[in-house]
């Protein structure tokens, strides 16, 4: 294992200082692994906290600031966090208008946060609404199933519901955007390469030099199926395709068009990815609004891709285009 | 099974299962990378000597306030889906329990019940959905009747794990539809659950204690 | 090799294709393979042209906009421009107030803006100041070799030219400056694994999987030694030390600190560096005034990181702190 | 060298030199891998099919105007550092050549020589920085003596080519003073330098065209 790390046992940690360090406008919490915007709370505005599993950075920590996420929980790699840190961050963040728990879809996420708002509304008078994301069509959805995982749309929904909450909306007002993004988004990813997690030392999967891991989340578990190694053309219709007609995105439709890199790929193949992403869209008439290119959403070391589509129509365009300040996400007035 | 247990024995019973969960740490992790994230073995590890840690220093005097401590622990240690689940069947455990001295086998076999529908409650799986229930759902059954039928504490332990291993090896052709492994649909068959497999340690752990 | 692209010799071409679609503030020119700010030439300002090889991205497109570049000129992967191209951005952003060539120090480089700025020369009336990175301490310097290689400072220095430039200062001043930055920076590099070059099909160089290569340029160039695999603590130790000693840094000195990544190492570990980094110069009495951590000048999908350290005073630092509006770098009012 | 060549017979030089740039490509790529960035036969190749295209379809009658086309598209599509300096040993070719239609033993050893100068002048490099002067300065001096001597043409360009794989061949022990392979140090010893490589391919074209 080739990495930039001291102890496996110690990354997350480790990482937490490296984050403070060098993002005064952040305040961390060592014991409780919590990154929250340095001036929180923010009296009567709704309080955004997300977090999950340590590993794909800069999520969730590298977008906390004004215009997004008021805490991050970091958990262990690829390990959600437990529920005593929710709630510490919840409370550190609740400025009196509620606090919104942003969810990726993952068993022991959903379970952990639950269990922090039960103890929330144990103690009373904090108020909080949790949106899941659940945007990766590469699992078949059913209600029999723990569902869909939640990758990439989480990225542009934090965007967005940390704009209207910066704009002082109500609570239920960013719940009800949160969960429209969460509807409206649909992702795929594929991997070239495993990723190692520190403290297993080793690829988490064995790929050969000539396959593909199609249909992957961001915790390196196996995708749904194992191709041949294809071109970025290629590669780029059997990640937009399935993702087009899941929604269904249809002519017409504006989206916010997100490329991701998994962690270990370089942005220049990203903009390659991002060109054959486009050129897709231009043949279904569907038309890229906005675009992110970067490695947002990450699965430790893994070389590989995931393209996230967002429908949008003109309110989350400007929420989205609306100021934002944090480590990785920032623009605007 | 005849007699009862104390508070004593149920600590040198999650003393043996934290145990195995560090001799079975590599195999658990290694069942977990085939189907999930792998890191089933590290999780149950951290939780459990987390947990042990927590009860040797409050040496705890009666089954609520051992497994409600084990219980808060592992929930504030753990993470991922086997922190909440396993944390709320110690939970369950020590609520049912409550703060009786002895322990009868009737009342052990119902607290695990309370422990199991927790478990569901809170993971919304069913046996069958390729998760630890598969293991602890047979055990516990296994137990009921053992209490019922008045059978050897040593023996319905016996019976008990025997119940959970095949529940474990019969999740191994099952197509999972709970926990990371779900996302695998069709290839998540032909592995063995690791949840299973730990919730397996758990009545081992209770004929190796001896409970 | 496992990359998302399509023919390796269409890498440059489609990833300014993505560049393009992804980027509605940048105009591309493919047949000259020239990225520029939408609204150059800027009547009155000084122009800053940059370029190199590609394959270091988002170095350098990724740093054209307002504050930073004004257009840059992307060679094929590991090539510098040609003249003719770098004549072309030239006399594209020349808003009648002169031109700036920001080049780092390789003997292609060099010669090739050399070239353009003779032809520019003939043609009269196009006024050219070239300022030269050359800030890589692992490569002894010599008035008989092609001296240092130029690497991370770059960065900073275009931020910091940009802003100079975007204040509207002279190009003598804006050269100046950029001087004073180019000899106030330093950088050492470390690589975990090779880059592989799109058309070379396979690894620059072979490294065990317990072995690193210290005092790598990014070129996927054999660095000056290699080393047994060491953690984070120890490769930060043999990137600072070396940095520190050469300027000299001295305590009190205020630093921008930059921890890069190569290309293949996610920013989990880029963090955990910059926390090293940070507690090395701590106690040296050196002051992170301010920080950059991430993948900002890379060697395609290199796995490893370099350390760049600029020593700055108030006037460096506030034109550090200037707004800048690129893809990469943006912030400020 | 007894007797004078034509713009048609130069030309047949530069295609051949493009051959043989095609044929060393993966050879030349490799060379710079281990010393440089790997990309010196891609850069060659892509220069010398361009620049024989461009002659090709200008068909120069000139010297001159053969070797300024051949130069000014090698400038323009190779960067890196033998795009300007091989493009300059072209553009100084055709400017010391001119516009005459045959060209004696001696106008070319002159030409060359002025070629040379322009690399140094562009490079500042010396002999022994292990570059492709190592390989190109000793040629010219052949070229002059065998000129001053009036050898025969041939056996000229046999003696230039031998000085020119010598002088390559010398490269090897050398120290990189200049180029990519300068970042190398001590670690550039004991590898054959690339530039030097295919600038003994230029004269080994003169030979296989034959000149
Ligand atoms: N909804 C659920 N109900 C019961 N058990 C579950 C459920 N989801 C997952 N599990 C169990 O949890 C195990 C995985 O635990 P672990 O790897 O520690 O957590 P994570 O999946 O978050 O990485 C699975 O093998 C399965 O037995
Ligand atoms: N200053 C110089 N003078 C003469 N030749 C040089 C000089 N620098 C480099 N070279 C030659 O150029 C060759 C490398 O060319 P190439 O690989 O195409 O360019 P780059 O080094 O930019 O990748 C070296 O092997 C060397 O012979
Ligand atoms: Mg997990
Ligand atoms: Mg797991
Ligand atoms: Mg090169
Ligand atoms: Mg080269």
């Amino acid at each position: 294992m080739k990495k930039l790390i001291n102890d496996p046992q110690d990354v997350v940690a480790e990482a937490l200082l490296g984050i403070e360090a060098a993002h005064p406008t952040l305040r961390v919490d060592h014991q409780h692994r919590i990154i929250a915007r340095v001036d929180a709370p923010r009296p009567g505005k709704v309080g955004l906290v997300s977090g999950g599993g340590s590993g794909h950075e800069p999520l969730h920590a590298g977008f906390v600031g004004p215009g997004m996420l008021d805490a991050a929980c970091a958990g262990e790699v690829f390990t959600s966090p437990v529920p005593d840190q929710i709630l510490t961050a919840t409370r550190l963040v609740d400025g009196g208008a509620g606090v919104l728990h942003i969810v990726k879809n993952y068993t022991g996420d959903v379970m952990n946060f639950e269990m922090a708002a039960e103890m929330a509304a144990l103690e009373g008078d904090l108020r909080i609404l949790t949106v899941v994301t659940a945007d990766d069509v590469a699992v078949q959805d059913s209600t029999w199933t723990a569902g869909r995982r939640g990758v990439g749309v989480t990225v542009l929904l934090e965007k967005i519901a940390g704009a209207a909450a910066e704009q002082g909306r109500p609570l239920e007002q960013v719940a009800d955007l949160a969960r429209r993004v969460a509807d409206n988004g649909r992702s795929m990813g594929l991997a070239l390469t495993s990723c190692t997690v520190p403290a297993a030392g080793k690829p988490t999967f064995e790929l050969g030099e000539d396959e593909m891991e199609l249909g992957v989340g961001i915790h390196g578990e196996p995708g749904r199926e194992r191709v041949p190694l294809a071109p970025a053309r290629e590669i780029a219709a059997m990640l937009v395709e399935p993702v087009l007609a899941d929604l269904p995105f249809r002519r017409g439709d504006k989206v916010i068009a997100f490329v991701n890199g998994l962690g270990g790929t370089p942005l220049l193949e990203l903009y390659l990815m991002y060109n054959e992403v486009n050129r897709i869209l231009a043949g279904h008439g569907v038309q890229a609004a906005r675009s992110l290119v970067g490695s947002y959403i990450t699965s430790l070391d893994m070389a590989g891709t995931s393209v996230t589509l967002l429908k949008v129509n003109d309110e989350l365009l400007s929420l989205w285009d609306a100021p934002v300040r944090t480590p990785l996400l920032n623009w605007g007035g | 099974m005849a007699d009862s247990v104390s508070t004593a024995d149920l600590a040198r019973w999650m003393h043996a299962f934290a145990e195995l969960v560090t001799e079975h740490k590599d195999n658990l992790t290694a069942l977990d990378a085939a189907i999930g994230d792998g890191d089933h073995g590290a999780n149950m590890d951290r939780g459990m000597r987390a947990g042990i840690a927590a009860i040797d220093e409050a040496a705890p005097d009666t089954p609520r306030a051992l497994f409600t401590k084990l219980g808060m622990t592992v929930v504030s240690t753990v993470g991922g889906a086997s922190g909440p689940l396993f944390g709320t069947l110690f939970l369950r455990l020590g609520s049912a329990l409550g703060d009786s001295t002895e322990v009868s086998p009737t009342e052990l076999a119902a607290a695990l019940r309370a422990g199991l529908d927790g478990v569901v409650a809170r993971g919304k799986a069913e046996p069958g959905d390729k998760t630890m229930l598969d293991a602890l759902a047979p055990a516990v059954t296994a137990l009921e009747s053992a209490a019922a039928a008045g059978t050897s504490r040593s023996e319905a332990l016996q019976l008990a794990l025997s119940a959970a291993e095949q529940g474990r090896d019969a999740t191994t052709p099952m197509l999972a539809r709970k926990g990371r492994a779900s996302y695998l649909g069709e290839r998540s068959v032909g592995h063995q659950d690791p949840g299973a497999t730990s919730a397996a340690l758990l009545l081992a752990a209770a004929v190796r204690a001896p409970l």
